[in-house]
């Protein structure tokens, strides 16, 4: 290959033209690389920013909270039960409030704070446990929709029949199938979860295909697909280096969505009693079974619901921002 | 059009009948049993008795095949019937009196005929469900075209806020919130909703109302979160097209090209989303009709579930299913009948 | 009215752009898109403003529109004087919206560039056409509809009556550009600007637009700002030009002034990258263009070789059309039908023909880029038909596609450097540090500094990316290279930069192409032969020299009427142009075209003598 | 006055799904049919038996039952006639034994009819019930909400496999009782109207009467105690300080009565490990090998504190109590030993019993093995909050503790095909409650009969659930069935239940529920009935001005 006559290839002709007129114009800023690019678009998107920083607080609140506020979350302490968050001592000095308890307790005397930290490791964990499957499921299902067309009608038939999936049954079902197996291998916690995260993933991925598959067809079309046939990329590769870049965007706006609603499904779940076991909690059973003393100890429902809604939102907005800095286009402007 | 739209109604034949197998099976392997309601007391050998009389012991594929004639050859006949007798529209016909007394399908609950349950849930489940939704495309529409058009403003950064907190926090949830505001505290509207309320005149028009508004307002919530974003990117995309620039180069005012011009592309896709959430609303929103207790569709669909009522269970999925798939459809064909670029044959 | 003749100085200006300065607010700061403008357009004369990509043509034309505050620019600077009807002169760069409402669409009309977009998909042509005239005319709904088919028979599309109720996209390119044009002229206005109105559009079709807009301002005695980057239409349509170069006015004058005597380097440069049809004749084979400030430049003629590269005979590509219930194939799309020829190692085969008349179909079929339906490639001695997947992926190595739009042929993410080793991944070729030098060698090949090969094709010029593109194909050192449109997006001095730099690689390399492109003037510049094609099939293919110094087809001939020219001595007069619009290339299963018979006129120059349709 | 104080609104919580209860076991649907469906004669709040349709209760000192306890004889009150207007007969009666006798009916009650060899009418108002042995309690048919009588005339197409089809009459029953339905909507909502034929002119007091169905204990409790939408709210299973919080808003009180409902913890006395074969799980072939040592099983009871227990789940509506059998008093023992919690002498009894924490972690352990149980419940908030506690406190005498919560369908769904049944018992400990129908436990002592556990063999039907076996126990209980007298049977009940708790501890019974309903300050007349329908005597309700 090499002694053939591109060798003298280097031997280029090109004498400067002298007129800077019809010389191109050359970008004036120095080459960065991808991720430095993204980084520097990213920290503009003052949204983004904010909602990562949330976001960052509480992944190493819950991270690093058990090293700092080390009371077990399951230990009852029936004589310290119903206490007050601290701070309603400030308006209501007779509240039964103790600085041994800085979020109050709930009804068994459980410590609210260290539950609102091992609750949000298992929300966050489900949530984007769920999350990633389900766009690995969606993005694979609709990457192949809308690559292979023979493959298009019978996934799209696939995905009508996921979403007229009852999701409820299913998780009946996936608990008597898979549960002692599960069990066996993952503790009864970690059974669980590897069920919830299934089912939410297998029951949410439906949008995302949907969405992928018709950005995958449309760009299918555009020009640089046709090139990468023509130098000979594989289709696999095709799909890799080509397509999959180009919908990261949708992807990622599935994403957050897919975060949020698997955090709220697992809630849902617990909420209607089939979920992780009783004495595990997550922010969404943490809120289901405050919803009862909501008058009385409205701190037990607001400070998951807060925690849920801080997580999504800090998502939400973090995907935005990361849309806008995936695009390079809109990263060169 | 009018061929792919058969092409593709015959075609979801069979999409459907392989999806009704799948789910049948599926609840097959569920576990539970329709006995689960009885005493403990109750001896083993009356129970079998009991699930014996509802045909639990026979094989799987026995009782898909028979629910599959009961849904597909005795229901309709049933329907036809009461269209030639009872309906408005077709009494004047003779009655036809197709169907004879075949077993149609009973819920193993209430011994009653499903289909006669669902029709009777339909009505509330229209009312609050269908009004939320319509509720929630109203103030959708508006948002997201007054968001994208004034893109970062305030506006449109508050609006962003709401509806992601909207979309995040869950129904059962603010539903309770708003008993306790709005029942407890303020009295204003009722928490339970009752039925059996018949509109006739004004008086009760506004009873329903006010039994309406709190549920309506959960379940708006979260379509407008979702919508108004599907909105206002589609706004987005369109507000930069060439086509606006042409016609304020004609001297039309802004009103025109935003309302006319822009949001009239841009509702092409936001229609076909909103087409592709319609069955949502037949399949009712679970833990919202269960927090004011409309007992509609998805209460019915919950209480099946946990009384283990397969064939209530099974038709209503199978239900859900046949509007997920026919919605589909209709998005299609909508998508074609707005897009005049569009053309299926 | 008719005798507003052009050049009739006395008269005064009707707009008078006055030191305008343009900026955009970005991320970066503010952006100046049109740094300092000043000229006046008079009436009934038409202004052509000329200039590379970017230089600010369109920003000052929508300043004047007072649309550029919708797309984020702002005027910091400058007034633009308009006189309005009513008398009064106004500087619309103060007025309120409001105002500009009332003048836009109506006094002053805008022609856009894009056919394709420009008009709003989901609204038919009626209804787009009569709302300016029920906004600034308050007319009635049937009013505005008499109006609007009146404004359609004016522009003289085929059947009016029916083109009211149809939608855009039911419309070819050159009938959506002739609405347009007639929803600027709707109002009657004193000015109308015309931004790239012919760009996007074939050059039969060009000409039409371009003499009914000379027309219809000799008939109406509206003032014309013309915007184009195309010197030849320039000469076509001027009666002064305006150069810009980024951003400023670099020269005005007269359109005789500027084409024979240039004052500024840049007008210069600009001249001398025109190719211009004719240029070539008494030259049997092709030979780069002589560029302007490159005395240097060695200017030798391509010879190529005798030996036959590929063979192509009776190539047909169809595609089929399913419809019905059963979705089977009720008609086809004859793409390309029964079409023949060779290429010589080192020469250069061109084809043109009209948009829509198989030209890329034809080139993909050749690499099997779509599958054709019968016939025989042959490359190189082997039966590239013929192939398995896997050896046609081994023979692809051999034969690379350079592409039209090289916006859309690179992939936004990835970095240039990727994107030009991923052929030598594919096949292995390279590996590691050697193929990092190779990468970089045709960086060097292709005149692109090195520094380039971490960016990504956004940061680059539409020219830098198309010798992106040349270098990915030449990766993999190809025999053949089949250019689609390969420089048609360009501006025209980047588009001589790369016609020569494909031509210096052939003569070095021994390559051979197949030049596909409607540009009569630069395919005279780079083929050793031609092949005209008509509705699938080729109607005319011989030596250059011989397709264009004798054209014998009357389709060949029509197109060659149909090319502009470049000098404003040779205008074309809208009576010399007769074009039939083209039949439509679907036929029913079952349909069998006539057999194609060429005569050979003269050696190696045939001439289908059977039907094609034209 | 009947219908002079309007309409009164009941809440269910769980909706009546169909009017009768022979096709229906659900209390709801039992209770919602007792509006208009009556049996002959009910149990009253203190569980006697008191006359209804009947002129009065038989027994064996008025004649009504015979010596050797095989014949009752029902005297049909004279006058009795349906809400249509037609005369209630003792056709009715044999009509309905018939029905629910009907092998392809698929009977909910057919327990109640056991033994029944025939029924004969002498004439319209006598009926003969004729059993094929001695029945100490002959009070099964047509006693209490479970077996009301239906109307022939009504049901008479409707018997054996065409029983589930006979739609209008499973939802339109015509009966004796107060009311009469107007309008059923299944699972949701029944409106009802004063039946204008009952027996008692001036009864009932409402016009019509709601009975909505549907959401949870919370909201229902919420629409009595606080807003006051509802009159009448059924079985408040709230913890008890949500309960009082609510019945702070004063628009209604909480009432609560008890009966025989005991929450308790089974040991399994059977291996459950999954290490074993499908089928010999949990089966008696493998005696488990940790809670088989009833040292362990004791210290597991003394180390609960009952009444914290009561206090954190049930407040009012519960009792502690170690007592299988807790009511009438006739048959409970007096037996209260384990109320008071005793960790210290609960570990003792684990190191007596060679369980002790050898290497340090908190968890006792003999042979190495360290003391670990599975212990699993169905999904019910206070159930949930139960094994909160106990996991703690066995913590505390160093038991490891894994909970498990089943959704109730699941875990007493009895479907053979699931592990999760209470049945089946894939765990070594489960907690639930049982009760007794009426006021004779015979049967329900009789359910810990050596052989009658649930195993592979019988698909896993059976109701010892424990797998309890002791001849002596099953002596006995031969006893107690050849025994009339009421005495004595007091007696050997005692016995029996004490044999299986304080004796053995393979059950150990943790709380006596009481039932919370709640009603409006402005209903009156509400008598909490725990032995009965709670809607017993909706004919007496008023409404308090
Ligand atoms: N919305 C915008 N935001 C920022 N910069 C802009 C914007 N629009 C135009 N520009 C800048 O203004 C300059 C002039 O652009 P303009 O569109 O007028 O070029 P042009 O001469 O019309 O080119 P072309 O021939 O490609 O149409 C360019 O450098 C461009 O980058
Ligand atoms: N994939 C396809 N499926 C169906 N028809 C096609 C396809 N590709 C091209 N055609 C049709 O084949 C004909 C020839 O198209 P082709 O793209 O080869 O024309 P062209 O000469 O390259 O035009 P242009 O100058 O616009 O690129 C056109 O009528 C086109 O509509
Ligand atoms: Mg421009
Ligand atoms: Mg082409």
């Amino acid at each position: 290959m090499t002694d053939s006559p591109q060798d003298d290839l280097i031997v280029a002709a090109g004498a400067d033209l002298p007129i800077e007129a019809l010389k191109d114009t050359v970008p004036d800023t120095p080459p960065v690389s991808k991720w430095s690019a993204i980084w520097s678009q990213f920290r503009k998107h003052k949204g983004a920013m904010t909602g990562a920083f949330f976001l960052a607080i509480i992944t190493l609140g819950v991270l690093l909270g058990p090293y700092l506020w080390t009371l077990d979350p399951q230990t009852l302490d029936i004589r310290a039960k119903d206490m007050r968050p601290i701070y309603t001592a400030l308006w209501n000095a007779e509240a039964k409030t103790g600085w041994s308890h800085p979020l109050g307790t709930d009804q068994l005397g459980r410590d609210n704070l260290s539950q609102l930290i091992a609750g949000g490791r298992a929300s966050m964990a489900v949530g984007w446990a769920a999350m990633l499957l389900s766009l690995l499921i969606g993005t694979a299902v609709g990457v192949m929709a809308g690559y292979f067309r023979k493959l298009d009608g019978p996934l799209m038939r696939l995905t009508d029949l996921f979403l007229s999936l009852p999701i409820l049954p299913l998780l009946l079902v996936a608990v008597t199938l898979f549960r002692q197996p599960l069990r066996a291998n993952f503790g009864p916690e970690g059974g669980m979860f590897v069920l919830i995260v299934a089912v939410v993933g297998i029951t949410s991925w439906m949008p995302t295909a949907r969405i992928v598959r018709g950005d995958i067809l449309a760009i299918k079309e555009r020009e640089f697909v046709l090139a990468a046939r023509s130098i000979g990329t594989r289709s696999s590769l095709i799909i890799r280096r080509h397509l999959l870049p180009n919908v990261l965007s949708p992807i990622m706006v599935s994403a957050t969505l897919g975060l949020a609603t698997a955090i709220i499904t697992e809630s849902a779940l617990s909420f209607l009693g089939v979920g992780f076991p009783s004495d595990f909690p997550t922010w969404g059973k943490m809120l289901a079974d405050a919803v009862a003393r909501m008058e009385d100890f409205p701190e037990r429902v607001v400070l998951p619901g807060v925690a849920i809604s801080l997580t999504v939102l800090g998502v939400n907005y973090l995907g935005d921002g990361l849309r806008d800095a995936l695009d390079p286009r809109l990263r060169g402007r | 059009m009018l061929t792919f739209a058969v092409r593709r109604l015959v075609l979801s034949v069979p999409t459907l009948l392989f999806i009704s197998f799948v789910i049948f099976m599926l609840l097959q392997l569920a576990p539970g049993d329709p006995m689960a309601q009885v005493p403990l007391t109750v001896p083993p050998e009356v129970k079998q008795k009991m699930r014996e009389a509802l045909g639990v012991g026979e094989p799987a594929l026995v009782q898909y095949w028979k629910w599959l004639v009961q849904v597909f050859w005795t229901e309709p006949k049933v329907f036809i019937d009461w269209l030639t007798r009872d309906s408005f529209l077709l009494g004047w016909l003779p009655d036809t009196q197709l169907y004879q007394g075949e077993l149609r399908v009973i819920s193993w609950q209430t011994r009653s005929p499903v289909m006669d349950i669902v029709l009777q849930r339909i009505p509330q489940t229209l009312w609050v469900v269908g009004l939320s939704y319509v509720v929630g495309v109203l103030i959708a529409l508006p948002i997201g075209v007054y968001s994208a058009y004034r893109q970062y403003s305030v506006f449109d950064q508050a609006g962003t806020f709401v509806t992601m907190v909207g979309f995040s926090i869950p129904p059962f949830f603010t539903g309770p919130l708003l008993i306790v505001v709005f029942s407890v505290y303020l009295g204003w509207f009722p928490s339970i909703y009752d039925t059996t309320h018949v509109v006739n005149d004004w008086d009760s028009f506004m009873v329903q109302l006010r039994q309406m508004v709190m549920p309506v307002m959960v379940l708006a919530l979260q379509t407008t979160a979702q919508l108004s974003r599907y909105m206002r990117a589609s706004m987005l995309d369109n507000l930069g097209q060439d086509y606006v620039r042409t016609a304020r180069a004609k001297g039309l005012s802004e009103g025109i090209v935003v309302m006319v011009h822009v949001l009239r592309n841009s509702m092409i896709p936001v229609v076909t989303v909103i087409a592709l959430g319609v069955p949502a609303i037949f399949g009712g929103a679970i833990i919202t009709e269960n927090v004011f207790k409309v007992n509609g569709i998805g209460q019915l669909l919950l209480t099946a579930l946990f009384a283990n009522d397969l064939p209530m269970v099974m038709t209503l999925t199978f239900i859900f299913a046949f509007l997920i798939v026919l919605f589909n459809l209709i998005a299609d064909v909508l998508y074609g009948l707005l897009d005049p670029r569009i053309r299926y044959d | 009215m008719l005798d507003t003749a052009p050049g009739q100085t006395a008269a005064e200006p009707i707009a008078r752009i006055d030191r305008l300065r343009v900026e955009f607010e970005t991320r970066q700061g503010p952006v100046a898109g049109v740094e300092d403008l000043s000229f006046d357009i008079r009436p009934g004369e038409t202004v052509c403003v000329v200039g590379e990509s970017g230089s600010g043509k369109s920003v000052s034309s929508l300043s004047l529109m007072r649309l550029i505050e919708f797309g984020g620019g702002n005027i910091a600077r400058g007034r633009l004087l308009f006189d309005r009807k009513d008398g009064g002169e106004v500087d619309l760069a103060t007025q309120s919206q409001k105002v500009m409402r009332d003048i836009r669409g109506n006094e002053i009309g805008m022609i856009f560039q894009e056919p394709m977009t420009a008009l709003n998909p989901v609204f038919t042509v009626g209804r787009q056409l009569s709302e300016g005239l029920r906004v600034h005319r308050g007319m009635s709904r049937e009013a505005a509809n008499a109006e609007a088919l009146d404004l359609l028979r004016q522009v003289r599309i085929p059947e009016p009556e029916r083109r009211l109720k149809q939608y855009p996209h039911e419309l070819s390119g050159g009938m959506r550009q002739r609405v347009v044009i007639a929803m600027a002229l709707a109002c009657k206005p004193r000015l109308l600007i015309a931004d790239e109105p012919t760009t996007a559009l074939d050059v039969t079709i060009q000409a039409e637009i371009l003499a009914l807009m000379d027309r219809l301002k000799r008939e109406t005695g509206t003032a014309v700002m013309f915007i184009t980057h195309d010197m030849a239409v320039v000469a076509q349509m001027a009666d002064r030009v305006v150069v810009m170069f980024r951003g400023n006015k670099v020269e005005e004058g007269t359109v005789e002034e500027i084409f024979e005597r240039p004052q500024h380097p840049y007008t210069k440069a600009l001249l001398a990258a025109v190719p211009r049809l004719g240029e070539m004749q008494g030259k049997p084979l092709p030979e780069p263009m002589k560029l302007f400030g490159r005395p240097d430049q060695t200017i030798a003629p391509i010879p190529g070789s005798n030996e036959t590269l590929l063979t192509v005979e009776n190539l047909t590509t169809r595609f089929p059309v399913k419809g019905g219930f059963f979705r089977r194939t009720v008609a086809n799309v004859h793409a390309v039908e029964d079409v023949s020829f060779t290429i010589n190692k080192g020469q250069t085969l061109s084809l043109v023909g009209e948009s829509g008349c198989g030209k890329s179909t034809c080139g993909r079929s050749v690499l099997r880029l779509v599958e054709p339906l019968r016939g025989r490639v042959d490359l190189g001695g082997t039966d590239v038909l013929g192939l398995g997947p896997g050896a046609l992926r081994d023979k692809r190595s051999e034969m690379q596609m350079i592409f039209q739009d090289p916006f859309a042929s690179l992939n936004p993410q990835m970095t240039l450097a990727d994107q030009v080793a991923e052929p030598m991944r594919n096949y292995e070729t390279h590996k590691g540090s050697g193929m990092m030098d190779r990468v970089a060698m045709l960086f060097d090949r292709v005149e692109l500094p090195r520094s380039f090969m971490k960016r990504f094709p956004h940061e680059l010029s539409g020219g830098q990316r198309q010798r992106v593109a040349i270098a990915r194909a030449l990766a993999l050192t190809p025999k053949l290279i089949v250019a689609d449109e390969a420089v048609s997006a360009l501006d025209v001095s980047v588009q001589a930069q790369v016609v020569n730099l494909m031509m210096e690689l052939q003569a070095d390399l021994g390559l051979s192409y197949l030049f596909i492109s409607h540009d009569m003037a630069v395919v005279e510049r780079v083929s050793h032969r031609v092949g005209v094609m008509y509705l699938g099939r080729i109607v005319e293919i011989g030596p250059r020299a011989a397709v264009f110094e004798d054209p014998r087809h009357p389709y060949t001939r029509a197109l060659m009427k149909a090319v502009p020219v470049a000098d404003p001595r040779r205008r074309k007069s809208e009576k010399d142009l007769n074009f039939k619009p083209i039949p439509s290339p679907i036929h029913p299963v079952g349909f069998e075209p006539a057999e194609t018979v060429f005569e050979e006129v003269s050696p190696g120059h045939f001439v289908l003598v059977s039907d094609s349709g034209y | 006055e009947r219908g002079e104080d309007g309409h009164v609104n009941i809440i269910y919580w769980q909706a009546p799904s169909i009017m009768t209860p022979y096709l229906s076991s659900g209390t709801k649907d039992i209770e919602a049919a007792s509006l208009v469906l009556e049996p002959l004669g009910r149990y009253d709040e203190t569980g006697a038996l008191v006359p209804y349709l009947a002129e009065e209760i038989p027994t064996v000192e008025n004649g009504g039952v015979s010596e050797d306890l095989t014949t009752i004889t029902w005297k049909i009150k004279e006058g009795m006639v349906w809400s249509d207007g037609s005369p209630m007969t003792s056709a009715d009666v044999k009509f309905t034994a018939d029905y629910c006798m009907d092998p392809e009916g698929g009977c909910a009650q057919l327990a109640k009819f056991d033994h029944i060899s025939s029924i004969e009418t002498p004439d319209d108002l006598t009926v003969v019930v004729n059993f094929d042995k001695p029945m100490p309690n002959p009070y099964g048919p047509f006693m209490g909400g479970q077996s009301p009588i239906l109307q022939k005339a009504q049901f008479e197409e409707c018997t054996g496999a065409a029983a589930s089809t006979c739609t209008e009459a499973n939802f339109y029953p015509i009966g004796t009782g107060p009311f009469v339905v107007d309008e059923f909507k299944p699972n949701d909502v029944i409106s009802l109207s004063a039946n204008p034929n009952y027996r008692d002119p001036a009864k009932p007091a409402f016009a019509t009467a709601t009975l909505k169905g549907g959401g949870d204990a919370e909201s229902a409790a919420r629409a009595v105690l606080q807003t006051g939408e509802f009159d009448y709210a059924w079985n408040l299973q709230l913890a008890p300080d949500v309960l009082s919080s609510m019945a702070e808003a004063g628009a209604g009180v909480p009432v609560s009565a008890f009966g025989t409902l005991v929450e308790r913890l089974e040991m399994n006395m059977t291996d459950p490990s999954p290490d074993l074969p499908e089928g010999e799980r949990s089966t008696v072939a493998h005696p488990h090998p940790i809670l088989s040592d009833m040292k362990v099983r004791q210290a597991l009871s003394m180390a609960i504190d009952r009444d914290l227990l009561v206090e954190v789940g049930y407040g009012q509506a519960g009792r502690a109590t170690c007592n299988l059998v807790p009511a009438p008093a006739l048959y409970a023992s007096p037996n209260e030993d384990c109320l008071t919690q005793d960790v210290e002498g609960a570990k003792a009894l684990l190191a007596e019993a060679g369980w002790t924490d050898t290497d340090g972690d908190g968890i006792v352990d003999k042979d190495g093995e360290p003391l670990s149980l599975l212990f699993q419940s169905s999904t019910n908030a206070v159930r949930q909050d139960f094994q909160a506690l106990i996991k703690q406190w066995w913590n505390e005498i160093g038991v490891e503790t894994e909970l498990r919560n089943i959704d109730s369908s699941v875990f007493f769904g009895g479907d053979p095909g699931s592990p999760d049944t209470f049945q089946k018992f894939y765990a070594d400990v489960e907690m639930y409650a049982n009760n007794f129908d009426g006021t004779d436990p015979q049967s329900y002592l009789q359910m810990y009969r050596c052989g009658n556990e649930p195993k592979p063999s019988s698909q896993w039907q059976g109701e010892n659930i424990n797998r309890f076996c002791n001849e002596e126990y099953d002596a006995l209980l031969d006893e107690l069935a050849a025994t009339g007298e009421l005495e004595k049977r007091g007696e050997i009940a005692k016995r029996l239940n004490e044999m299986l708790t304080k004796d053995s501890y393979t059950i150990v019974p943790l709380v006596d529920r009481g039932r919370v309903s709640a009603h409006s300050n402005t209903l009156g007349g509400v008598v909490l009935n725990t032995w009965d329908s709670e809607l017993w005597n909706a004919a007496d309700w008023y409404r308090v001005e």
